[in-house]
């Protein structure tokens, strides 16, 4: 059998596998490793968490659609501190590497929170979900936003000082998004986490109303995949040299090695661990495996393969 | 705050048999020594549509009843209602038929230590899951009488077999074709005091359930019941499945049903605010 | 049986139903009147035609995807003169109701497209697609850009003069899709047809290059769907007396009973005839049904009905 | 330009069989009467995986063989490689199954007024539709040869049955592991001489039906085609499936295979700006 070398890193840090959970589809982690050991995959992206306690959206929060669903949880979470106390040791002591994704309503908010991760020891890199209503401006969400996007991202990188590595987490909803990435590349993230989910609407026709409580959702799953491989590819042709965390609707190796020949340097699994509690498991042998039949040595020479000139 | 059941796996399991029962279908199903750990209240999460299916979530369903010693060896029987195409699907799964399910998931109805005097209300197919329960209480030497309602006779389930563990069973549909005529709940304020009853188990329509519930306010009766939100994976990592559940403290959070339920303590569900935001 | 005004309005044009093939998505209407009389739907919505003959993309020009495909065409047609002079005159021997889709590189040919359609006869309304590069701002897309969208509308609605409903089609590419909507409304738009193509990418893991030829493709199908229902109930929100001809994965009435209490006076229907060449007929007697049966007396009334409060 | 094939009907069609044979699926499906209109050259666009597929497009399959008064009706026979999930649920479907059929699609290939010298050229599962051609040539009282090609032996398709109407038949494998070791372009050029060859009928991948041309080129002999582009729709709505093909002034357009193909003139078609943008 060949060697392979499937490690990758996101800015400084680390992973010896290139697979991921995606932010809020893997609840504190505690769950899955009823299913799997889960310090064996490259790392556990936890759920945005927020400034104080959020009791989230009305259900129902969810809805099936062709391929996928719309989700609308609303943040639901035990605020930063509890967070701290109770989610992050257990990880540690699974030896699991660890990215926190943190959201907030303000840039201050941000701020805040990635002062109280500062400390933390056990951690490898920060996500920074910036998809959330910026409280200050009219609920426009930050990341539809250049300015806003980038004073987000501005204001954690000063907090957390130049060692943790910053993921900002985009939303595929904007007319441009690789201005919206080269900002908050200029303003101190280290990478970029694409794509969180498309905002997308079910009518429930019993009640001929929009089936969520919260009437709009985020839309995940297969159904967003060509979507979200555009983005990486997009966004990797315009800054092949920001480390990309390719997601949105992969569910087995194929689309994983998609993802990275568009230029993600590693992947998080989302909606697939619901329909699939070991998901992530096959997603990562699966990879792996493909690497190896397709002559590749390094998981590293994959990356962004599909922007090669057709001759080489 | 519980964790997922530990007992919790997933695999691949055979069909043993698919029978039609009156608007549901009665599925057997092998799943091997994870049916000595399933108890009454749990549920199972079943991949349905196959291979290329566009359907990408699982499907609840409560476990009926469990064999772990049937001749194909451990079995779980599920009571599916053909709702929409997940269902449909697997009502269309015959013997032999392969399936992809998580079990046993979530909390179980809780056991009195005592013999005590219980009543089982089932609504539609939650009637599924009583059966199996009146087996273990009446074991525990508990007397167990049963309401079933549901709007129409086929919609009843209630098999004969079932029936040997119950004291008294009572069926009330909506539109009269069989019982009573009229909703299950308008008896049991009476029976409450006539029997002397600790215990009310609940499996049905949410709306049910809450009826049921303000019956039992202010007396001291025990309401466990099961409830049924929307599940996007049944294992406790997409907080979808959330209800409105206070802690002895009177602090309300919203809980996952597929861990800290499906089985709750009825009087800490705040029914009012079930669909809202906290 | 009860008696259900099934007609609709764009505009000032009528409808004997509220169904009609998606642009792009029936070539001539030849083609499917193998398969079913193409005057018993809404109408015929036409292929995007340009000025110029097109030989449009390099092929592979589809992917299929989960609950979808990509498409990248590249607007192939014969031009507008040959256009006129063979396409259109069949439709109208047909009886068939026609809505013209065009689509240019510049304001300026937009245009002219409409002058040439100005003593057309038999036609019921034009299309106009602004979802075309604009050649005359580095290829940014029309309907990417607020003003370039208000000058195309305004320009066509200037040639065309008040008689001929134009229905501006919008991109769902975009950070903000009502004030495009508001801004092609103020410049002469009397509906809007949402949505066109998603922007999507598929990885052909053989040549680990790009599938398609023209690269990237646009994402159709029910796997857009829920994208669709959400843009038709923003832009019906806000401005509910500008008709909206609603498209995007619609596959059987219930699909289309959805779009329509979102907002749509009309559907259209594109990729779902590729895999079924009756599609819009059983959608149209779907929904047909289901209005019946939810106790509609007229299609009128279901128009936006998602937007009522709840107690209603 | 051509219009859809005025004989293509939407039906449901019931899988009469389904055989193994060497790596392709051999269906016999029963399409009634429109098996009689049904000519060598056509194909059938056929719906996938069922109600809740997420495959939203139809699948293009030549059609093999049609025989009009087979025991069940009016059959035709596909020979389907598993290659994709498509493909590979239509070979998992067995006796009695129900599909989504649109047939017949397409040109056919023109058969002489004269009986002439025909030479006939397969590549894989290209070879299914020759066999049902050259009857009808062979009734014509034309000579037909036949060439097979492969990568191996199990993807060559040659039906004992359909050797009957072919004077000679030819084999190639790449690997040698049936016939000659080596291309099935090889000995084309020989034969147009030795055997005053008027006609070559070539079905198989594009590279292929490229080099048959380039063999052609120069000579008297018609080479007709029939290709194979990614086709999303298969009735001329989608403008997927195109071509670059010459008229007779030398204008080059994009035409669409579905519908002014399968079967083509090969010296029309644009070989080298095949996958090109004009
Ligand atoms: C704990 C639990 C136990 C259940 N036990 C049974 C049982 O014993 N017998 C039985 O017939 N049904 C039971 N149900 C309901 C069953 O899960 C739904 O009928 C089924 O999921 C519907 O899927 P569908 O594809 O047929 O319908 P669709 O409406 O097409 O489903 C679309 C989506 O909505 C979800 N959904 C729809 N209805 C429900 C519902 N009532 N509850 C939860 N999710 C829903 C589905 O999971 C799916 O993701 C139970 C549900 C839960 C949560
Ligand atoms: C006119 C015509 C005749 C054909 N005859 C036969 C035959 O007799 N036997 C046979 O085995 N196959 C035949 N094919 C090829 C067959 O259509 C493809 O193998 C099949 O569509 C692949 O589908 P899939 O889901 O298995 O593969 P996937 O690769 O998953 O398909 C994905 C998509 O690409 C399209 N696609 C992929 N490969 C091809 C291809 N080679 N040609 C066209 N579209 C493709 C599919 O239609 C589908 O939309 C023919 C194709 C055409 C156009
Ligand atoms: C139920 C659910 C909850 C999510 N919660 C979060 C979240 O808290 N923070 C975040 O950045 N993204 C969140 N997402 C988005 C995912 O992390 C991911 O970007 C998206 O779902 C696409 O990946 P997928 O198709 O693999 O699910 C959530 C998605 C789902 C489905
Ligand atoms: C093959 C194909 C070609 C299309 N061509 C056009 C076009 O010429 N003009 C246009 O406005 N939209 C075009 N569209 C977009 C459709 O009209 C429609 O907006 C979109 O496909 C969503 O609808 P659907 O999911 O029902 O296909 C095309 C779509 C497809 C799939
Ligand atoms: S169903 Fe996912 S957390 Fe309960
Ligand atoms: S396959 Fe659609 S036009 Fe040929």
């Amino acid at each position: 059998m060949t060697a392979l070398d499937f490690s990758t890193t996101l800015g400084n840090a680390w992973f010896p596998a290139p697979t991921f959970t995606a932010s809020g589809c893997a609840s504190s982690g505690r769950e899955l490793s009823q299913f799997f050991d889960i310090k064996a995959m490259g790392g556990v992206v936890t759920k945005s968490v927020m400034l104080k306690a959020r009791n989230g959206r009305a259900t129902p929060r969810m809805a099936e659609t062709p391929s996928g669903m719309l989700n609308s949880i609303g943040l639901q979470g035990p605020g930063i501190d509890a967070f701290l106390a109770k989610d992050v040791p257990y990880l540690v002591e699974q030896k699991a590497r660890i990215i926190i994704s943190i959201a907030g309503e303000t840039v201050e908010e941000y701020s805040t929170l990635a002062r109280k991760l500062r400390s933390v020891s056990g951690i490898s890199a920060i996500e920074v979900n910036i998809s959330c209503p910026n409280v200050e401006n009219r609920g426009l969400v930050f990341a539809c936003d250049t300015e806003a996007s980038r004073r987000v991202i501005d204001g954690v990188r000063r907090t957390i000082g130049g060692e943790l590595p910053i993921i900002a987490k985009l939303s595929p909803d904007v007319t441009d998004l690789v201005s919206i990435a080269k900002g908050v590349v200029d303003a101190g993230a280290d990478g970029l986490a694409l794509i969180n989910t498309v905002l997308g609407m079910v009518i429930n026709l019993d009640t001929m109303r929009p089936h969520l409580g919260g009437k709009t959702g985020g839309l995940s799953g297969p159904a967003i995949k060509p979507i979200a491989v555009r983005a990486v590819y997009q966004v990797h042709a315009e800054i092949p040299q920001v480390p990309i965390l390719g997601m949105g609707g992969i569910s087995n190796g194929r689309d994983a090695l998609e993802m990275i020949a568009a230029g993600a340097s590693g992947v998080s699994i989302g909606t697939a661990s619901f329909g699939n509690p070991t998901a992530i498991m096959s997603i990562q042998n699966e990879l792996k495996d493909l690497l190896i039949a397709k002559g590749f040595t390094s998981l590293r020479q994959a990356i962004g393969y599909a922007h090669r000139p057709e001759s080489e | 705050m519980a964790g997922i059941n530990k007992n919790a796996a997933q695999i691949r399991a055979n069909v043993v048999s698919n029978k039609r029962v009156g608007q549901y279908h009665q599925l057997i199903i092998n799943i091997g020594d994870l049916a000595q750990t399933c108890r009454p209240g749990n549920f199972a999460a079943i991949s349905v549509g196959g291979e290329n299916s566009r359907m990408v979530l699982r499907r609840a369903f409560a476990i009926s009843r469990v064999s772990a010693n049937s001749p194909s060896g451990g079995t779980m029987e599920l009571i599916v209602a053909p709702h929409g195409q997940g269902s449909k699907w697997l009502c269309a799964q015959g013997e032999g038929a392969i399936l992809d399910i998580v079990v046993p998931l979530g909390t179980a109805f809780g056991i009195p230590t005592e013999p005590v005097q219980v009543l089982l209300v089932g609504g539609g197919y939650g009637s599924a899951p009583l059966f199996g329960l009146a087996e273990v209480l009446n074991a525990k030497g508990c007397r167990v009488d049963m309401l079933l309602g549901a709007s129409t006779a086929s919609k009843i389930y209630a098999p004969m077999e079932g029936k040997r563990a119950v004291n008294s069973l009572r069926i009330y549909t909506e539109d009269g074709s069989m019982g009573q005529t009229g909703r299950v709940t308008e008896p049991i304020a009476g029976l409450i005091q006539d029997l002397n009853i600790a215990v009310i188990y609940s499996c049905g329509p949410m709306a049910m359930l809450s009826a049921i519930d303000e019956i039992a306010r202010g007396t001291d009766v025990v309401h466990q019941c099961a409830v049924e939100e929307s599940m996007a994976c049944g294992i406790g990592i997409c907080m979808t499945c959330v209800l409105p559940v206070a802690d002895a403290d009177g602090n309300i959070s919203m809980l996952r049903s597929c861990i800290d339920g499906p089985v709750m303590d009825g009087s800490f569900v705040q029914w009012d605010k079930v669909g809202k935001a906290l």
